[in-house]
This record gives C-alpha cells, structure tokens and sequence, in this order.
C-alpha cells in the first residue's frame, strides 16, 4: 500500500478561511432588513447616565409612594427594607467598609438612571414592562426619597431634572486592575517545596455542613455571602 | 464517607466466586428496551444523584437563582446540556423561534431586525468554551461555607457552541466609527442587558444557536444567545433580542448594583470581564468521598482561565507546603476547561488537597488570603483562591481553609 | 419543503413593524420555571422532532435494531448524549454499577476481575473519537433508497469518552507473549462478542465509563464499554464484562456471519475493521429544506476517517463535475467527525449537491460507482460513498444517484 | 502590566506524561483482583474453530429437531426459513452471487464452532443461557441437517467428532484488501474542474420516501438493503 506516497502527493490542509468579514468596512452579506422606526422605539428602552434614552415624563414622591405600595412592598418592604431575602433597597449608608456590607440604591447605586431603566425593564417581579412613563418617574422619585436623597414629598422628577440628581456613592467605582494585584506579579515561578515554613493546620471548617438538600442538615442559611 | 480500607490488589474472593459472576444475572438473559424506547435519551436510572442542584434559602425565589453543575460526578471537558448550571433573572423564557427577533440599533448605518432563519445563513464557527458566573465560589469569601464542589465551584461549565462571528452581525448593520460599546439584551422577563466594550465584541464573541451540537436549551438562552469567551458568564445575554452600539457603557443594574467588586476601602471595582485563572479538584470532593481505602487513588479537576489556555496545574497533598505538578488531558481549547489528573498511592493518612493553576500568560491562581488581602472579603465576585478539601482517613472529605 | 422565494436582505417589514417587536410578548412579562424546575434539564418543546427516528420494518424486533442520530438538525463535533443512535442486539442491558464486573483472562499470568470502582482508579484519558456502525449508510448499496440524511448516514455519533487505556487493564494481568488477539465480550442478553488483534488493543482502545463528561448511557454499554477508535462500532463492545486473550480470533457470529463483506464474486472480506474516509451534507438535505429560497446559502456536513484527521473536503453543486474547498471547522481530533461548512449564493436553480472527504493518509472518498465496481452491491457494510442531494427550485431536497 | 514577561518566566507547558504502562512489562497498579476457576469457568465460554471452548456434551439431530420446533421455530420457521423478518437460518445455496444473497449457516458460515458459540450465548431470543451442553449440541446438528450438511436424523454431533464437520462456503473470506482497491490509488489528487464530460444526470430517486413515520409514506419495506 502506498499510503504515505499518497499522502504526500495530496494537497495541504484547507484552513479555516476567514470568512467573517470587517464590521468596520466589510462588504453585507444582505442578510436580515432594515428595522422600522416602531420597532426600533418598541425596544430601544434603555437609559444612560447622561440622560439619553429618557422619555418624556413625569411623577412626584407622593405619586410613587401609592405605586409602591400597591405594586413593590410587598417584596421591598414599605420602606424598602427588603422582606424575607427580597431585596432591600433603602439605606445601609456607611456600612460599604463594614463586614456585611448593605448595598442599596442609596448605599451603593452610582447613577439615578440604573434605577429608572431597571424598574422600568424589569420591576415588578412577574408583571414586567406594566407600568408607565410617568409611574416610572414616580417610582424612581420614592426610591430616592426612601433613601433620603430627596426629602420632599411634592418633590417631582421628570426626564428634565432627571440628570441633575447626584447619587451619594457615585465617584467611588474604579477601573479593573485586577491584573497589577501583588500576588499575581509575585508568581511567575511558583514555590514547589517546603512553601510553608511547618505543617499547614486548619483554620475553618465549612459553615453550611450537608447542603444537599436530601443531606439533613443545616439548611436555614449562611453565615454570611450571596450569590450576587 | 463510608471509606473501606481494602488492601488494593490483594483482594480474592471466595473460592467459589463472586455471585455475580457465577450465577446468570437478568441482563444477561432477558431482553432490555428497543431502539424505540428512548428518542431522545435520558441517564441510566442509576445516575439519578447526578443532578443540577440549588440552594433554597440563597435568594428570595427559584425565578431569580441559580442551580449549580454536579462538577464532582463528571470527567472530561464537556459538560453535558441537562448539567449546565442555570442562573436566571426572570425565570426560564421559553420562546418560539418563529417568533423571536434579533435587532441591532444605535450607532450603526441601519438598524436591522434578523428572524433565527436569517442567522442561520451567516458563516458559522463550532468553538468549546467555558462560561463561568462572576460570583463562582462567591459564598467562600468569608471562609469556608458550602460543603462540596458542586455548590463552591458548580456555577461553570463548558460546551460546543455553533454560532456566527458578532461583527458578522454587526457588520450588516454598518458600525459608525463612533461605536464604542455594545448593549446586549435579553427577550426575558429580566430583558437582561449589560454592556460589552467594541473591542471585545469584534474580536471573538459569537451569536450562538446550537450547544453540543443540539439546539441551545431553554435554560442557556433559546433560540440564541450571546458567547464572550472567557469573560464573566452573566455577560452571554441569553434569549439575545437586541444588540444596540454606542459610545459609552450603559451602567445597567448589572454592572453597577450587580457585578461590581466591593473593595475593603469601599471602593468598587466596575467592568471587571474576564474570569481569572482558577481551578478546583472535582473529585475526591465532599460529595464524591475515597470509598477504596488507601492504595492507588486518582485525583482529578479541573482548571480555566479567561486569559486562554492553561500552561500548568499543580496538586498538593499537604495544605500548599509541596506541590506536584498534575498531568493536564491534552483535548482542550483556549477559554475551555481543561482536565488535569494526579495519581498517587494514598497511605490512609490525613491529607489537605490543593490544586493550582498557571494560565498561558503566566498568571498563577492565588491563594484565598492574597485575594483577601488586597480585596477584602465583601468582593462576592471572582473568588478563583486555592480551594482546600480535607481528606480524612475514613475517605470523607471537608471544605477547609488552612493556616 | 415549502420553500419560499424571497430576495436577501431587501425584505422591509410594514410601516407599523412586526407584531412580535411591537407588542409586548409574553416571555418578556412573566416569569419563566425557576432553578429548581428542571434538575436534568432536556432540549426546549421547540425541538421535539429532534430525536433518534427508528424504521420499524428494516428489522423484526425493536430489540435487536438500530435508531438513528438526527444529523440534519445538528451542527458541531459532538452529539448530545441522548441522540446518539442505538444498535444493540438483545435490547438494552440495564446494570447496577455494583453489580457489574469486568474479567480479564486467557493468556495472562493471572485472570484478574475488576469492579467499576477499581477502574475508576486506573489513569484516565478524555478523548474525543467518532463511532460509526460499519452498516451505515448500507441501506445505499443498490441505489438510492432512504429520503433522510438521519436514515442514509445517520448510524455515526462523535462523543467525548473518558476512560483508561484497555493496555493498562491488560497489565494488570500481565500479558503473555503468545498473546495476539482479544476477545471483548458484553454482559447484555446477546453477550456480544468481537475479536480484536492485539495491536490494535495495545495501542489506543480505550475501557471508558463516561461521554460528554457523564456516565455513560445505558443505550451505550452503561456502566464500561470498550473504545476501539476509527474502528466499526460494532466492535466497541458495550456492557463490556470480560477480555480474552487467545493466539488466534475467535470467528464469533459477529465477524462471520455479520460484518463480512460480500462480493460479487461470492468471496467475502473479513477483518474488515477501519473505517474510510467518508462524508454528508448533514444540511441541506431531505429532512432540512432550503426555506429562505434564493441568495445566501449554507452548506454543511460532516466529514470522518478511521485513519485520523480530516484534510480537506470538497462541495460540489452540480453532481460532482466542480468541486469547490470547503471550510473545515478547526476544533476537531484525529479519528473524530470534522465539522465543514460551504457558503454560497444560490441563485434558485436546481442543484445536485456533493460531498467528497481526504484524510490525512491521502484516501480520497470513493463514488458509489467506483465502490460498485470493485465491490458489487451486496457487502451491506462499509459504504464510504459520495452522496447526493437533489436541491429543486422549491428548496426540497431528494435522495437521488447521478451520472 | 508585564503580562508578556511573566510568561517568559513561568515554567514551559507540562506534557501529558505517558502514565500508562507497557501491557507486556510494566510494573502493576495492584488494582483488581485474581478471579477463581469457578469465575473463569462461569465466563469463559466462547468456542472456537479449533474446538477451544467446547464443553463435553452431545446431541443427536433428532434431539434437536425437538427442541427446535419448541423453542426456536417460532422465529426461524420449522425449517429454518426464517418466519417475517427473523432471521434465515438454512437454504440460500448458490445466491452468494445473486442480486438477492441468502446468506445463511449452510450457504455462507464458515465455521461450526460459530453455531454453537452464538446459540449457547444468545439463544432463545430472549431467554439466552437457558439451554444445556448437550441441548447446543443437538441444536447445532439439527441446524447441519436443516442445511443438508447431516442428512442422518441420527447423526450424533459431540465434542468429539466437532471439528470433523466442513462447512460449505468454509475458505471463501479473504483479508481486507480495501486500500489497495484502484479508486484509492488513483485519487491522491482528485478533480477539481470538469470533471465529467457533460451535464450530470439524476439516474435513480430514493426508493422510500417520507421515511419518517409522520411522513405518511410508503412504510412497508424497502427494495432491497439490510442494517446488518
Ligand atoms: C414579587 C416580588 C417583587 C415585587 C412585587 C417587586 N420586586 Fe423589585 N425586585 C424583586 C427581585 C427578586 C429583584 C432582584 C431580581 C434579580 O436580580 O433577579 C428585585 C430588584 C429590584 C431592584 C434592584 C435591587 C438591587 O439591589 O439591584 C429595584 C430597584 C426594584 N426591584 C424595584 C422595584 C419596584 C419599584 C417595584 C414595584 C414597581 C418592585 N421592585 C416590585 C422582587 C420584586
Ligand atoms: C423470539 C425470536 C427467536 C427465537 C425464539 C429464536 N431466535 Fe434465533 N435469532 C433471533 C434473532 C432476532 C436473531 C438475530 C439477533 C441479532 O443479530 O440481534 C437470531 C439469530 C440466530 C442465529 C444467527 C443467524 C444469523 O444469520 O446470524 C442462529 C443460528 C439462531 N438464531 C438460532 C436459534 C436457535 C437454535 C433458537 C432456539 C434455541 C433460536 N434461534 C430461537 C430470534 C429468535
Ligand atoms: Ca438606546
Ligand atoms: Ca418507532
Ligand atoms: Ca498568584
Ligand atoms: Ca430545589
Ligand atoms: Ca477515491
Ligand atoms: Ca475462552
Ligand atoms: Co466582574
Ligand atoms: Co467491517
């Protein structure tokens, strides 16, 4: 048999062509059409800090409280304290540096527009894309005020004063520098023997024993952590 | 653990023999189903352990949680599509194909709306990659907490995509050169969205249809879903509707409330993307104890980096005074998981099993008190530390922290 | 096949756009099942026609038959575990893991038996190899015959084992001298049997417990069966309960009766192990139509040797008279499916679409009429043949011959 | 960052060690263990054509012509004509070179041993192992006799006289040759262009269409073919 001949008669590998093309300046396929402007209006729902994306409206505190009520406490809490493990959405200022750190709307949230888009896309919980324009406002309006950033109740927001609202903890979000962390320009070549000057002992044992839930054990909670 | 020690290889069985092998056994005898039992088939009865599995009292609802990869029963690289860990905002969108739409806005010469028929008419790519969540192993920060692999580090996993190229996509929609950044959007009852700087959505991101071959499942985003290869998994919007350019992120819930990194100062790290080089032993694990006794015991895992391929993994046996360098199984891709093994003859003694990665570039997994030492514990997000098993001599295993 | 002509790209939607876009769908409302809805999660509803198809008269028992794997609807390298298709011959053997037992005995220094728990401590390795039924595609002998890439080509899958190499079991035993070829025996009600030459088992088999990183499914020898890369599938033992070592083959009714090859001068080939090289337009085919009439077009197949990696494959429109490169997919293995795909405009005229496959030794796929010639029309295994799809104006594809 | 650095310090790729052993002298793993005589002899129970394998016991034809006609006939018809599509297990002589071969243990096994071997594993359909030596034994002659191999009802097949018997096609299986078939040789680098002389014509439609069962086609059987 003459394979290897053969082989060597044959032509080279085909390589995997770059087929995609430069989005920048590639030549269209002429896939897919042209979106209507009603479509594009149906979807384009999102908002930015700098304001683009709002829409048209209005709502005052007093108007998001009754919404709130009727439509978020009962999961948030009257007060946004956040009932069972629903989320909390009012207070914990101060308590970042803390060892349970309380990350709210107030506490935490960098821009007011996170909020009216989220509530907006996504609020309430299993009756999504409900409310309003102006319930929206209205409720963007309460959030502060539970979080005393706004301490008037005739207080009204709209897509015009929308911007001028600062958040207490915006200006503390850094870049990813994850890479220049010490350890990971400690360890190019990592220590293989004797790394530790005596043998290792333990120091903790897992706090949630038998978490399978057909494991019988302690399944009221953790100590601490969250999954986001 | 109900560890045995049994002398390996000098066991004999009475002289008469083994049972089951002396006496006819049913399946031997009797005929099983037919070829028509099963169209699409399902684990042996006998696997029916090996389940995606959640943790009730984590969040308020089973709608917006997550369940987590039985990493300890599985082997290889791929993970199978009833196993894929779910994470979920809204709960499950199950949604007709016919009827779901992909649009692309914004900074683009057309807007342009795409039935699944039409992306299905663009080049396509097949490429293994790990999608793992951000807040992995999120739940240890503190110390040691949840008691087996599958709950510490069974939120990733790795399958086959199918898709297209997104700046195929975005190439029919003519970018503007002011497109910086990309808003994804979800078709749920979340309409997830995050936004995802240019550079990375022209270079390897895919719009992805098919997993392991097979149409996505439900729970991973069908009929199609956005792949960021080695980038943090709550980013791969699924059930994609919408891709909107622009020249600033967006600051969503999601990458602002969400998936940022609380710092010790207060301080918060944002658009932290890519999954750091990590790795864990599967198995032995709490949930898959040494049942053989001492004598010849493999130790396997697994390891990944967003970085791309992983250069080295090494196992300790002593709580991270020695290492071992493992073997790594060589059928694996960059941003895939990679199966590393150690063999060794397990003397019956107390052992603390650490495994640790190197990535292609050179970055070593860290230990849990270098990453706390310079993030504090209130990070929830990317805990890739050195994670502990504690081997006992009876062949039961614990989620430790060690000195 | 309805297909419907409709000019790329220059489709415009009403003023008012698309009902699905503008109104509120009901997925991006209401919450979907939770986390703790699906522990072993299946493919969406959506999908349901995408499962092994049996043809009930090709055999007279569902018990000892074939199913087949969907290719038309899959795309990648690997096939999701629950559609590989099935070939057993006494139905599917159902086993406790416990109870299984694999014997090794003949010309050995000593007969050993392991259980699954002492295999799982030998060394393991991940590979991912393709499996065909050496009657693929036998239906085809005498013509054209079954309208379904699923029917025609469908008795491959392409999955990712994990095992131990079967060497390494062999040692335990200590291998005689004398020792040349291997009995591999199942312990299902048919107690398949295959002899192997001893190189062959020396060199890459492999005893494997798990595909796509679970356990194998009991449709594929669920606890252990036997890996024999690029080799007929019929050889890779399932259920695989006892390895013989002998001086000569055993001449089962397997490799006698079965699995020779018929010429048509009334010889018969034996031992005819490997696999060629071989190839299929997965889609479009009969089962997948062209939907989107005219313009851009996708063409994708598979392509697989017994004799290791993939080379190049070529597409032709027009029934083999052009030839065009295609595009293969760069994540694939030796003696593993490979994943080509061809782009192309199609202007709406009817076309007979090809496929033809070199592999890395320079074995080119024969035409069915090239096989005839030295073959004749009985052998029933082995047929590597060029196929062909007859694409018409409406985007229905048949099964046809060609000049 | 130094990034680029860091990779030229750590340490190369570590290749996957060849861990597994020389089956023919490696050192063990010790893992397993030795099986009894009484396993081996519960397992160990292939035939071959020499006769390895073969238990003492015999069978006359007119045992087996019995045991056939309870046990084996319901399938395979009382003279072995196979009944439906359950397999044919006599007649069939002179077709090997027909369009429609019958290929059965008179007109085309090669070996005896081959009989017996797969009755004992796997015969009755469905309640395998259940049949004694000497039942093989009068099986297997009774199944020489359906194929007029035995003419003698009282022919007594036995491990003794076993490896007498000649079947009739015995000789006629050649090794795989494949590689050397012409195509092969001639295509190490095939056509690209014109490759045919003229237009190609479609010369033979699928036999059976709409296979799939909801396809509602002709569902009755195929012109020819066969899975195995
Ligand atoms: C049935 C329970 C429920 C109701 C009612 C509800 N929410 Fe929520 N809310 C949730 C859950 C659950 C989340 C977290 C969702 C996730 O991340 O998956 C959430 C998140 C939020 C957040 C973001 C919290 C954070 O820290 O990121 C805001 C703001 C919010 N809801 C506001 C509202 C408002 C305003 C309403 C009423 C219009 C409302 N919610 C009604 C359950 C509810
Ligand atoms: C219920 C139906 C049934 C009964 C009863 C049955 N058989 Fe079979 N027989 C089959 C089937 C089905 C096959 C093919 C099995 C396969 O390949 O999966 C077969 C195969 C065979 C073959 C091999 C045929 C070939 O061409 O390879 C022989 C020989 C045979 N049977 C002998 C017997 C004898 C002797 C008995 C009685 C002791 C018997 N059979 C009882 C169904 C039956
Ligand atoms: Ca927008
Ligand atoms: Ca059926
Ligand atoms: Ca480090
Ligand atoms: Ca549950
Ligand atoms: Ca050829
Ligand atoms: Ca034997
Ligand atoms: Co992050
Ligand atoms: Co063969």
């Amino acid at each position: 048999q003459d394979t290897a001949k053969k082989a060597e008669a044959a032509e080279g590998p085909v390589t995997d062509a770059a087929l995609s093309t430069d989005a920048r300046a590639g030549s269209r396929l002429g896939l897919g059409r042209v979106a209507t402007p009603d479509e594009v209006a149906a979807w384009d729902i999102d908002v930015r800090p700098d304001g683009k994306g709002l829409p048209v409206g209005k709502g005052t505190v007093s108007d998001g409280e009754t919404i709130f009520a009727e439509q978020c406490a009962s999961c948030h809490g009257d007060f946004g304290e956040g009932r069972d493990r629903w989320p909390q959405l009012a207070g914990g200022f101060d308590t970042l540096t803390r060892d349970r750190p309380v990350k709210t709307v107030g506490s935490y949230w960098p821009y007011l527009s996170t909020v009216y888009d989220y509530v907006h896309r996504a609020m309430p919980f299993g009756n999504a894309r409900s409310l309003s324009n102006d319930d929206v406002y209205a409720l963007t309006a309460y959030v502060l005020y539970l979080n005393d950033i706004e301490t008037d109740e005739d207080f009204e927001l709209s897509n015009e004063n929308f911007t001028a609202v600062t958040m207490p903890n915006a200006g503390t979000f850094v870049p990813d520098d994850r890479a220049e962390e010490q350890h990971y320009k400690d360890d190019a070549d990592p220590c293989m023997t004797d790394c530790k000057p005596g043998p290792v002992k333990i120091t903790m044992h897992a706090q949630v024993l038998d978490v399978t839930p057909e494991g019988g054990g302690d399944e009221s909670g953790p100590a601490g952590g969250s999954v986001d | 653990g109900a560890g045995l020690a049994v002398a390996a290889g000098t066991r004999t069985a009475a002289a008469e023999g083994d049972p089951k092998i002396t006496e006819l056994q049913d399946w031997n005898r009797y005929l099983g189903p037919g070829v028509d039992a099963a169209p699409y088939g399902l684990p042996s009865e006998f696997e029916k352990d090996v389940v995606r599995r959640d943790v009730p009292w984590l969040t308020a609802d089973a709608t917006s949680s997550v369940n987590f990869t039985p990493l300890h029963a599985l082997d290889g690289i791929i993970t199978p599509n009833g196993l894929c860990f779910e994470r979920h905002h809204g709960g499950v969108a199950e949604i007709p194909p016919q009827d779901h739409r992909l649009m692309i806005n914004g900074l683009v010469d057309r807007p342009m709306v795409f039935t699944m028929e039409d992306l299905y008419r663009f080049p396509r790519e097949n490429r293994v990659y790990f999608l793992e969540c951000a807040a992995n192993t999120g739940m240890e920060w503190r110390g040691a907490q949840l008691n087996g692999c599958q709950y510490t580090h069974g939120m990733v996993h790795c399958v086959m995509y199918t898709g297209t190229p997104l700046r195929n996509l975005l190439n029919e929609a003519g970018l503007k050169s002011s497109g910086k950044w990309l808003l994804a959007e979800g078709a749920d009852a979340s309409a997830m969205t995050r936004s995802i700087p240019m550079e990375k959505a022209l270079d390897d991101c895919l719009v992805a249809w098919k997993m392991n071959g097979e149409a996505l499942r439900s729970e991973q985003g069908y009929p199609v879903r956005l792949v960021v290869p080695g980038w943090e998994g709550n980013m791969w919007v699924k059930w994609l509707r919408r891709l909107e350019v622009g020249d600033q992120p967006w600051e969503q819930r999601e990458e602002t409330s969400k998936y940022t990194d609380l710092l010790a100062d207060g301080k918060a790290r944002k658009f932290t993307f890519q999954m750091e080089v990590k790795s864990v032993i599967t198995a032995p694990s709490p949930q898959a104890p040494v049942t053989h006794g001492k004598g010849r015991t493999v130790i396997t895992g697994l390891a990944w980096s967003g970085n791309g391929t992983i250069r080295r993994v090494d196992v300790s046996l002593d709580g991270g005074r020695n290492w071992h360098a493992a073997r790594i199984d060589p059928q694996s891709f960059p941003k895939a998981v990679h199966r590393f093994y150690y063999d060794f003859d397990w003397d019956g003694s107390e052992l603390l099993l650490q495994s640790r990665a190197m990535d292609e570039k050179g970055f070593v997994q860290p230990t849990k008190e270098a990453l706390r030492k310079v993030r504090g514990a209130n990070s929830i997000y990317h805990n890739n530390g050195i994670q502990t098993w504690h081997l006992k001599t009876d062949g039961a295993l614990e989620n430790v922290e060690v000195s």
